[in-house]
């Protein structure tokens, strides 16, 4: 009800821009979809939908995450690594309580509940690290990545860590079955990022959030407590990297090193152009969602045609990119 | 430039026939302006009247919807961004706008930079600055960084820069709002000492005694509307503050009604030490307005701050209620019914890129919780009632705080504390840049408070304001408390014979033994 | 001048994907086993993720480690030829792993994979399995030599035949983007008869993505490097793994040991030792086959 | 003169936080020397230096051409990719020369002035984008750095582009050679350092760049032309990279697709190990330099020693990294 308020004050030259910045990523999204349509009539079959969905809701699920660090000043460069640990937590957890608790949905939930406690811990500490050692955010999660990256290289022996094949076979429809015909992994992206819309929006988490990132001193002086709602951003990050992997593991029943890489940069690509800008003060879940969608299409479209050579698939991306966020570039004027 | 003095001198700005909207919101109606050399024309009108509208179009701030500009009897189009300084029109910001990584002397050069050799000469540089710092008789260091000085030497600085740069119009907008009679004081004879050499200044001030000290002339502004522009000797406050607000002010303070002598004591401080504080003790009672003078730095913020911890207190206790108090956070002095509201509206105040209504409510969100979320219409009724209360005036009531004109923005910061419903409300320059009308509803909001119970600590820069609400008066000198006046004691010179250190308070010296 | 004491550097690429996670568990393998057997002989491991990095870690062990004997597998041979020829000239022992430095000579020693061959075997397959053609996709690793090495070679072995490749994307030797894009062929092309994956990371990622489009009879992929997930699955005659290309990660440990018996044996060892790209078929996976190994 | 000078202003208990603020990343570098000391009796030996020194150049050259980026408040991801795109042209463009010029240092000088000129085009190019075109530095740059990548992807055809050997022998001594034994790339990289500590210190520009990034507002009030110096910015920072390739070509004769991946991230790391803000308003070359230096001697310490495994280095090296800016936390306090 309140968001879009600060945006109708202006001037009817304005008035477009701001338009403009709400419905630009819509618009970057709808001229995918028509060039998406217009390369392959398989396109917007029902499969490849869900295949694109499913697929962009991991790094969706982090982005919601990354979305409320943003917005409160923050940055987590070490999502990936994170995510590559927990997976590979979660498989020797999971494997190693075989013997134990048997092949099972018992196993398979012990996983997921250390894999979720593992996030909030690696978020604690990045979170600790930030406001309580007070360095930036951005050393503390550059250091955590080479940490958590190392550390899953490592429980692998430099190799790919795989979970017991019984058990996968047990976990697999996680990722791979659904309700009503729609994946699991786009339920909970879908109930990630509603929740996320309404926390962002609706509790006051949120807007301190948005405070703390527009004026940390004006937050502390309304007495927020700046360093726990901080810390909060970075502990849900950390959960949401956890539910993120939930899915992750049961599609390929692995985790190596090379799990998550590059999945930093991905997310923060979509939170910003999906409206959130990068220097705090100002979140957009939905616009996360478009954005994650988007990256998620681009390389969609990509694997759909033969006319670009693969090694410019990187120039494509750019470009794209880039027009994504031109849509609403009314934004900056300020 | 020279022949400042003589008879009918030539005009050198003057707008002509000037209206200016922003998107649909008209803000300026077809104003006419003019100032001569040698000149002090001042500006004066309600909050959101349009003054400093108006001089960002004279300065090239702003461009103008329709009308005109003459400089030198030309007309012009003023550069953008500041760039009419290069041709002597010079701008103090009503908000403050300074870097805060930058050093002062970088401030006060920023922009125009003294260069030997292509390179800056920092030497040269920081002498200047210091130079034009001491000829203001602020004690900062030019290599002191912005964020490390009090709001009021920031704006000593941006005197200090303004000053430096040789302009032909100065223009001020509320360059007194948070300085105290000395610094004010130092500001007219430098302003003296450049009309004399034939600047023109232009000047706003919701302080009438200062325009009736300093102007020669007075354009008077009402809702974007010119009203009139009087030589200052046709003028008296009264018929000002009319002007500008349109009816009769009468009892600008209201009747002061004294606590009980029996009052219970609500907050005492004693023998608090802290960051800029040096071992103050004072008693607040039930239903009393404690005032706090002082020249700028004095540390009255600082005991404020340290007193709702929101600065870190390295001694001395504090007795909330008759039960001791320590307060690490704002939020536990918030809780306990003790608000604080600070002056720095634009670093601390307020989030400027937000709405009315998010910054109304940031301090009490959890009043407009409903099963554990954010309840808009409730947050929207508590913004309708601070607009009536306030009389916040926003054209358009979506806007970005940072639009708001300064003195709303400061209403709007005052609605903000209230919100919290304090018992105990510690107040710094609550009326900071509010105009005259509103700031007599503003005084009338505080004795009722009082009256109703609650107590209030005043702090503020404006003596009269001091005077005429307080019913006694903590005077703070460098860190110390120089001495606590009451009854027929608060006046103006005693208030300045104790901030100056003329005179020492036997109280003090009993307390400190 | 041949002390008692004896150091060989080893350096290999970082573990950025399956194959070279392998070299590096192998190395180390093999470093640890040599060290306890030799105990005169010390290690030097250093693991690089590019080629500056690489670069730097040899100038370390020749100018702080005060190596004997260099066992590297060059990330990016081309730009990694004139420091190992540094390496060379200071008088160091030089042994090359997998990948040609562009020029010949420097090396005392080649311990070469057959990336061509792997190619070109593979296309061999492709032929014989496919007599009458049909459509295949290839699904690439990353864009650098050895991938272009590979991928031309096995273009060249198809030619002539009716084989026609749909489409070639780069999956990054990496199992997740084998995932997405073999997704992706699939939605775009309903008739897919086999897959090139030329690694095994890739290919049981594309696996994932076939079974979960149903389409596991359709088509037939062929991987590459001798996993042991792959390889099980080939001894167990699976058809949707028919075979796989063996190239080995531990080709790295046959370079250490053979240069370590250059110090210890007292033969001396030189020359080329070309380690095929082995068609591993249902017949002779179990030669292959290996608990141990985490590859 | 002034580097101490602005804290003078503080009270005792600042006066201490602030002196570790210039010295904590000093002293960060001499714990890790004493480390490196302590490991092995090489450390110390001049080449062991002159290497380490040598290989920190180019992250070097390009981390002060960023200072001034993130000082104005700026941010460019995009200089590894531009570094291997540049390595590239030149290289093609050297080859290509050979025939009309012969092997010789004209081809070299050709091949450089190609480099130089191409990291300013890039330069203006992100440049342009950013303040023309108003979209934030975060994703004009992620763009261009896909884009750069797949076009030196697409130039080098999936493989190397090597220089012709002979050109290649020419041009080695400059990365290999030097003056009284100190390699060029040293005396390159001490040369850049001491220009960008003048320019920063010294010049109206570097002045400009902080004004910028503190608050865009007021620089622009003060009739600075913010659009033109940000400009500067990225322009500098193209040509410092190109810089910076000049010196790296003639190490490795080469360039692919993996050239100067992840350099963006060494880069900003050791800016802001350095002392810089993320955020902008407060840079420093010197702290810069030494940043970078400790991001190299980190690599060179691991590998003095087989103690950690190799598999742990990225752990080392994040936990370094944090602790060289925990040594200088008392900034944030503000
Ligand atoms: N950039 C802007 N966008 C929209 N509205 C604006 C903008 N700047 C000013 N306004 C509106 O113009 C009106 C006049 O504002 P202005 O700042 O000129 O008032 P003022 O006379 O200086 O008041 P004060 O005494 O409170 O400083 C106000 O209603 C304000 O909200
Ligand atoms: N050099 C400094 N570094 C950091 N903070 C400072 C410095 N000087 C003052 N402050 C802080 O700024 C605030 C203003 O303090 P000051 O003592 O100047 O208030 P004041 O007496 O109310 O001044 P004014 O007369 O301007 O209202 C306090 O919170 C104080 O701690
Ligand atoms: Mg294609
Ligand atoms: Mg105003």
């Amino acid at each position: 009800m309140t968001a879009s308020a600060p945006d109708t004050a202006a001037k009817p030259a304005r008035a477009f821009r701001v338009d403009l910045k709400t419905v630009g990523p819509l618009l970057a999204l709808a001229l995918l979809v028509l060039l998406g349509i217009s390369l392959n009539e398989n396109f917007m079959s029902y499969s490849n939908l869900t295949n694109v969905l499913a697929r962009s809701s991991f790094i969706g699920i982090i982005a919601i995450g990354a979305t409320f660090v943003i917005t409160a000043g923050g940055l987590d460069l070490s999502v990936g690594s994170m995510a590559a640990v927990i997976a590979g937590v979660m498989i020797m957890v999971m494997n190693w309580l075989i013997p134990t608790m048997g092949i099972g949905w018992s196993v398979v939930l012990a996983g997921m509940a250390a894999g979720i406690l593992l996030g909030g811990v690696a978020g604690v500490f990045n979170g600790l690290m930030i406001t309580r050692g007070r360095i930036e955010a951005f050393i503390v999660t550059l250091g955590t990545m080479g940490i958590f990256r190392s550390l899953v290289t490592f429980l692998a022996n430099g190799g790919t860590l795989s979970l017991n094949f019984e058990v996968a076979d047990v976990y697999r429809p996680v990722y791979y079955d659904g309700l009503l015909g729609v994946p699991w992994p786009i339920i909970v992206f879908a109930l990630v990022a509603i929740g996320g819309e309404i926390v962002m929006r609706y509790t006051a988490f949120g807007r301190y959030c948005a405070a703390i990132g527009s004026n940390e001193q004006v937050a502390r002086y309304s007495s927020i407590n700046v360093d726990n709602v901080r810390l909060l951003t970075y502990i849900l990050q950390g959960v949401l990297v956890g539910v993120a992997v939930l899915l992750y593991v049961p599609r390929l029943g692995s985790a190596s090193s090379t799990t998550g890489v590059l999945w930093e940069l991905e997310a923060i690509a979509g939170v910003i152009i999906g409206g959130t800008t990068l220097k705090g003060g100002y979140g957009r879940i939905w616009g996360t969602v478009v954005g994650v969608v988007i990256l998620g299409l681009i390389g969609n479209i990509l694997n759909l045609q033969s006319l670009i050579s693969p090694y410019l698939n990187g120039a494509f991306q750019g470009v794209i990119i880039i027009l994504a966020v031109l849509l609403q570039r009314g934004r900056r004027t300020s | 430039m020279s022949s400042a003095e003589g008879t009918p001198a030539p005009i050198i700005l003057s707008a002509n026939r000037i209206s200016k909207s922003f998107g649909e919101i008209p803000v300026l109606f077809s104003v006419d302006f003019d100032i001569c050399p040698g000149e002090v024309h001042a500006i004066i009108g309600e909050n959101g009247a349009g003054k400093s509208t108006l001089i960002k179009i004279l300065s090239g701030i702003e461009q103008p919807t329709s009308g005109s500009i003459s400089y030198d009897g030309q007309t012009v189009v003023l550069p953008p961004n500041g760039a009419a300084e290069a041709m002597g029109i010079v701008l103090i910001h009503q908000e403050q706008n300074l870097a805060e990584h930058l050093t002062v002397s970088e401030s006060i050069f920023l922009g125009r930079e003294i260069k030997r050799f292509g390179f800056l000469d920092l030497r040269q540089m920081r002498a200047r600055a210091r130079a034009f710092m001491e000829m203001l008789h602020v004690h900062v260091d030019p290599d002191a960084r912005i964020n490390t000085l009090s709001v009021a030497d920031k704006q000593m600085v941006e005197i200090a820069k303004a000053i430096s740069r040789d302009a032909r119009v100065l223009i001020m907008d509320e360059p007194t709002a948070v300085l105290s009679v000395a610094e004010t004081q130092t500001l007219f004879e430098q302003i003296r000492r450049l009309t004399a050499r034939g600047v023109a200044v232009i000047f706003i001030s919701h302080k009438l005694d200062e325009i009736m000290e300093l102007a020669n002339r007075v354009t008077v502004l009402r809702d974007g509307q010119l009203i009139a522009t009087v030589g200052t000797e046709a003028l008296t406050p009264d018929s000002i503050a009319q002007m500008m607000v349109g009816r009769e002010l009468s009892n600008l303070y209201p009747p002061k009604h004294e606590p009980d002598v029996d009052a219970p004591v609500v907050l005492a401080v004693h023998n608090l030490v802290a960051k800029g504080v040096r071992d103050i003790s004072f008693d607040l009672r039930k239903g009393e307005i404690l005032g706090f003078a002082g020249l700028i730095g004095s540390g009255r913020t600082a005991v404020a701050e340290a007193v709702v911890g929101l600065n870190h207190r390295s001694g001395g206790d504090i007795t909330l209620n008759g039960k001791p108090a320590h307060f690490a956070r704002v939020a536990q002095s918030v809780d306990a019914g003790l608000a604080y509201m600070t002056k720095d509206r634009k670093g601390k105040g307020l989030l400027l890129n937000m709405g009315l209504r998010p910054n109304l409510t940031l301090l009490t969100l959890n009043k407009h919780l409903k099963f554990g979320f954010l309840d808009g219409s409730s947050e929207a009724r508590a913004l309708e009632r601070a607009v009536r209360r306030f009389d916040i005036r926003a054209r358009d009531a979506a806007v970005a705080v940072g639009r708001l004109s300064g003195g709303n923005q400061q209403k709007l910061m005052l609605g903000k504390t209230m919100e919290s419903e304090p018992d105990i409300i510690i107040m710094d320059e609550p009326t900071r840049g509010i105009d005259v009308g509103t700031k007599q509803q503003i005084y009338h909001i505080i004795a009722a408070l009082a009256a109703e119970g609650k107590s209030i600590i005043l702090i503020s820069s404006e003596m009269q304001e001091v005077i005429g609400l307080s019913h006694r008066v903590v005077v703070m000198r460098e860190g110390r408390l120089a001495g606590v006046l009451e009854g027929a004691e608060i006046t103006e010179s005693e208030i300045m014979r104790y901030a100056a250190g003329i005179k020492q308070s036997e109280h003090h010296d009993r307390i400190s033994a | 001048a041949q002390d008692d004491k004896v150091t060989i550097g080893v350096s290999v690429p970082a573990a950025d994907h399956g194959w070279t996670g392998g070299v590096n568990y192998f190395a180390q393998q093999a470093i640890e086993r040599l060290g306890t057997t030799y105990p005169n002989v010390e290690f030097v491991f250093a693991s690089a993720p590019d080629a500056p990095k690489q670069i730097a870690d040899i100038e370390d062990m020749v100018s702080t480690r005060g190596i004997d004997a260099l066992v590297i597998l060059p990330g990016d041979p081309d730009a990694m030829t004139s420091a190992i020829k540094q390496v060379k000239d200071a008088g160091k022992f030089v042994t090359v792993v997998d990948r040609q430095l562009s020029i010949d000579g420097v090396e005392n020693l080649y311990v070469a994979g057959d990336n061509p061959g792997l190619g070109a075997n593979s296309a061999e397959y492709f032929k014989q399995a496919m007599p009458d053609g049909g459509n295949i996709v290839i699904l690439r690793g990353l864009p650098i030599p050895i991938d272009a090495q590979r991928f031309d070679a096995f273009m060249a072995g198809i030619e002539g035949s009716n084989i026609t490749v749909l489409d070639d994307e780069f999956a990054n030797w990496n199992r997740d983007d084998g995932f997405k894009v073999m997704q992706d062929f699939l939605t775009r092309f309903p008739d897919i008869k086999g897959v090139w994956a030329q690694d095994d990371d890739i290919a049981l990622g594309a696996i994932e993505a076939i079974k979960q489009a149903g389409r596991e009879d359709e088509m037939f992929i062929v991987g590459g490097a001798g996993m042991q997930q792959i390889l099980q699955a080939v001894a167990e005659g699976s058809t949707l793994t028919p075979i796989d290309v063996s190239y080995s990660p531990a080709m790295i440990a046959t370079a250490i040991e053979l240069t370590t018996s250059h110090f210890t044996g007292g033969i001396q060892v030189a020359g080329r030792y070309i380690l095929d790209s082995t068609v591993i078929t249902k017949d002779n996976a179990a030669e292959f086959l290996d608990p141990e190994s985490p590859f």
